[in-house]
């Protein structure tokens, strides 16, 4: 089993959630509220309330197979918005 | 006369509160305002500024001087992107400038309002259907700010651009008409209108709510604009002389454009310190976030760095009580 | 009299306000109001709405007429889940048609407080015990709703019961009086008696708070409950037909026994109208988190949306006026 | 070391923290507000003003022979109301 | 006298909600405010109490009592933590004794505002300079207890000391001065005053805010401190009766001692219960926060449980009513 | 590549994230209001009033040869203020 784990901005968290379910995911989990640094430089929760959002965090455990289809789908997303992905060894508990 | 008024301006309650969060930063101090209570603070102005202004609007009427006010302040949102965009095309590639272009073409509600406390400290009136004016120049200013992105993109110097495709008019006038903050202030001036023209007795119980507690609101979200604003001075710095140049001169231009009209339309003292105001002012809230999902190459850093950090304050500070002794010299008190 | 009567309740501005929400949804608009700031103006609304009826209930003592208001309530809330079961239980298993069931049995606050502020436009009073009726018709239906799931557990047809084990007593009575809600609205309830009863100079000073900024508070709340009973009628769909159905002709029907006993009990206009309200309306804040500890093998998509997606705005929108036209022709003007 | 990742419905967090604790961790993180999708369907923010909640994201880092405890402790609970868990390998930094 | 003066205080609404919040920990409610709501109450009563302070201070002015008194306060404030930290060493090492000290020098904004709405119900009139003093007691506390912490580690018996090396002095000045809470309460002070001063008209916009709502925030808030309170008490048991009962007689006797200096400055019966109050306290926002930073070998769980979970309450429902039995029997009504 | 967990108080985040940037990460995503257990006993979110805040949890993803540094920044603030690290293996997607 796999784990991947996708960090972008909020604003783009509906996108990605139907990219990954459009791939065959059995489940996701999404963290909101999350800042950090990358290539686009610093995010913070300031401009929350005009709606623009820092990062989420989405966690997805899904079988090896499917990673290609995740990653195919998120390509053009990251592409055009940015984020980053990464992907791990995990078994069900 | 001139310098009463910016003291009359500095010591209000929200510049001032203001002024204390760009303080807490200068200073270091760990004074936050944790979200989302900054996102419940706009909700509610935005709220309680469309009601009052459907409420005004509907004691007003919709006559011929009113429509042709909003018709020009509308006309505004158009073509202030465009030039804006000309003068900053000369310096950027072109999706900054476009983002950047939309932002000054629409209007900041928090300048607005903090002009609508001015006035009432100088006992000066305004009409109600100046709220109805700033909500309809939110949404062209985006539209206007998109096709320029798209037209820069096709002449060649795009950066991911090539991957953006056609423009995707949905999304773009979902962005420009739909975005939150954009629909609350237009659905509650319609809910304003409609209460008061046809259930008067809930005017009275909203009182309390959209009144009273608008000053004491506009305080605190004011407090939040000081930090949030004095945070971005370090992005400002990477912006470079030409940005920060522009972000002061632009509000001057416009206002001053916004002058001229004020004059040609006959607007009351109040009226027109409000349009100048409209046209002087930026958008960092409805535009920055339609701007990151339509024109995503642009680095919002730029466009909210120059409309929060330095026009904001800019024209919160300095340029109220300037356009103001600007009007007292050129408009007659009606 | 009964459009007009529609039409009054239309164009107030709390269910105008939640139309706004539910529009939002609709046209695909980004508005939304962040977590926990609806949870601040839940519990602001019980936090008031208890004081208040503690401070009338302190007024209008505990005669016999308050007594046997209250005691026909809680009936209500201990028949309503029960009947409701025996129909729910043809279509669907125990489980749900349980949880539902105490949904109905159970009350909503906020229907209750928009048909309070529908009287007083109409100017019609009504009594503050009418609020100790509500608080206490919360629990009750709680735990009939777990015993009928248990009962229908042990008949057979269990998903996952089997695991379930006993009827955990202890944490079914937590759930159902020391639910959060449950136990602010009733511990404001004691608080605004206790105040008015020996230190009424303290009322003077709450009445900005629980008095002057309910009624957009309420707006505020009824926005975002427009936004998630609209996002529940997508789950709705999945729900089908009979549900549906049910959800709009039980709010029907109990407010047709409730106004029997609004009769009998020689109530008011405007406390028939409250009587009819707590027995019509279901309930969407306690009762889903009670039983989702309770009764996990119910499926809360389903309770929740019949609660909030239909019979909500069914009583905010048609039933109140409805209900009161029904009371203007079968209830005297005391 | 053993990382375990757990997701479940807020309003079982304490429960789930008890259960964890009873299995001898030394210790873990917990992460509210989150939200996801499941075989309960989607889960979102929006009851959150009825104390029904959203989901939570539990962390633990432990020794691997206290994994199968975690998992006793917790496979009543997942049984009854829903929730998943999944086990990476990892070190102390 | 002295029992109808703390029935008088129990069943104010504030103290009542307070014992709400209590009591729904002790039953297992699941009642909660969840973060950051109590952050935006917090954050408010600063704004409004500091608000309304400069406002005072601007009508009272800096008459030599004024500064008597604020000079009384600070020493006290630098005394307290001292003479705090040579009992508590005698029992705990000098991290734990220095921070716990640091608490009982500062003061806690709740109590005192508890005390004035108090003083409002006896219809006994107070000082707003007193505000000064509040807003002036919290840094030197902080200041002292870094410096006793700092002596007590190079004294030998340092935890994990040894790696804290010199003192910073900058992070202690920041902690001690520009604390959030510290820095909001300064500011909304010096905010109150200069608008009283310069622009008066603003303060009538800003009384809905900072007057009208604060007694019904001040409940809301009591009632997250009912609850945090509460679950202070488990951590309490393992902080033994030694530090339980320093957290009851240190604000006795330091009740005690500011009734002296009351009558030595011929204070009046409301300024002289706050004084009191001011002096019993014990911080329980401030300097947690400024501790956890700069004396992180102390274990916050100490110093936190004690000031809030027993001299907080204590001085809510008994100090409160007991220190103005006191002065009313040797503070002549002026 | 290697993925780094932090736990620790949220009023350590930017000391912690000024470190790991020193460090010569890459970026950063930091997770706010988390709470936990550890030596220090139970973290909540109940004194958040009060400015002194939750736990934050700080995830980095990076080439294996900075993990020493990260490590050797991170130890002087984990042995003053308490928190714990953790690292485990992990790829781009
Ligand atoms: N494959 C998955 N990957 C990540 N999170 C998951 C996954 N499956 C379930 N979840 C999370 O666990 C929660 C409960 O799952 P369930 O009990 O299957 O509804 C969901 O709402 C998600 O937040
Ligand atoms: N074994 C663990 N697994 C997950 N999180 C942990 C673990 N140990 C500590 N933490 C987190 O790290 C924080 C600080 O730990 P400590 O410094 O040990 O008190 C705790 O409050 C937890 O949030
Ligand atoms: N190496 C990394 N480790 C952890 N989070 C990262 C890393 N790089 C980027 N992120 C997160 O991903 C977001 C988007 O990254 P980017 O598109 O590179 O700006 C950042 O704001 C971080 O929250
Ligand atoms: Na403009
Ligand atoms: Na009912
Ligand atoms: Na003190």
């Amino acid at each position: 089993m796999k784990r991947i784990d996708l960090f972008l901005s909020e604003r783009e968290v509906n996108k990605v959630c139907k990219a990954i379910s459009k791939a065959g995911v059995p489940g996701y989990s999404v963290i909101r509220h999350v800042t950090g640094m990358g290539l686009a430089g610093e995010i913070s929760e300031a401009m929350d309330f005009s709606g623009l959002g820092a990062n989420a965090h989405v966690i997805v455990f899904c079988e090896p197979h499917l990673v290609p289809a995740v990653r195919a789908g998120l390509r053009p997303l990251f592409d055009v918005y940015g984020g980053v992905g990464f992907v791990s060894e995990a078994e069900p508990l | 006369m001139q310098s009463s008024l910016i003291l009359q301006n500095l010591v209000s309650a929200p510049v001032l509160f203001f002024f204390l969060g760009v303080l807490a930063v200068l200073v270091g101090s760990d004074l936050e305002i944790p979200s989302p209570l900054p996102k419940l603070f706009s909700l509610y102005l935005l709220l309680a500024i469309g009601f009052k202004g459907g409420l005004e609007l509907a004691h007003s009427g919709l006559g011929s001087q009113v429509l042709l006010t909003i018709g020009a302040a509308v006309l505004m949102s158009l073509l202030v992107p465009i030039s804006s965009f000309l003068i900053l095309r000369t310096r950027m590639d072109g999706y900054n400038a476009a983002a950047i272009a939309a932002s000054y073409g629409s209007i900041s509600a928090v300048t607005f309002i903090t002009a609508q406390s001015f006035l009432n400290v100088l006992h000066l009136d305004f009409n109600g259907f100046m709220v109805a004016a700033l909500a309809l120049m939110e949404s062209p200013a985006i539209v206007v700010g998109v096709l320029l992105a798209k037209l820069a993109g096709q002449s060649g110097d795009s950066l991911k651009g090539a991957k953006a495709g056609g423009l995707r008019w949905r999304e773009v006038l979902q962005e420009a008409f739909l975005n939150g903050s954009v629909f609350l202030l237009i659905g509650s001036l319609v809910i304003g209108y409609l209460v008061t023209s046809f259930s008067p007795a809930g005017l009275e119980k909203m009182d309390p709510f959209t009144e009273k507690l608008f000053y004491g609101a506009l305080c605190f979200f004011l407090l939040d604009m000081g930090i949030v604003a004095a945070q971005r001075l370090r992005d400002l710095r990477r912006a470079g002389p030409f940005l920060i140049g522009f972000a002061v001169l632009a509000p001057l231009l416009h206002a001053g454009v916004g002058l001229g009209i004020s004059r040609l339309l006959g607007l009351s003292q109040g009226d027109s310190l409000l349009f100048m105001v409209l046209c002087a002012s930026a958008s960092y809230i409805a535009v920055p976030a339609a701007m990151r999902m339509t024109v995503p190459q642009a680095n919002p850093s730029l466009y909210i760095s120059s409309a929060l950090g330095v026009t904001f304050p800019f024209n919160v500070v300095v340029g109220i009580p300037l356009y103001m002794a600007l009007i007292q010299r050129f408009v007659p008190l009606s």
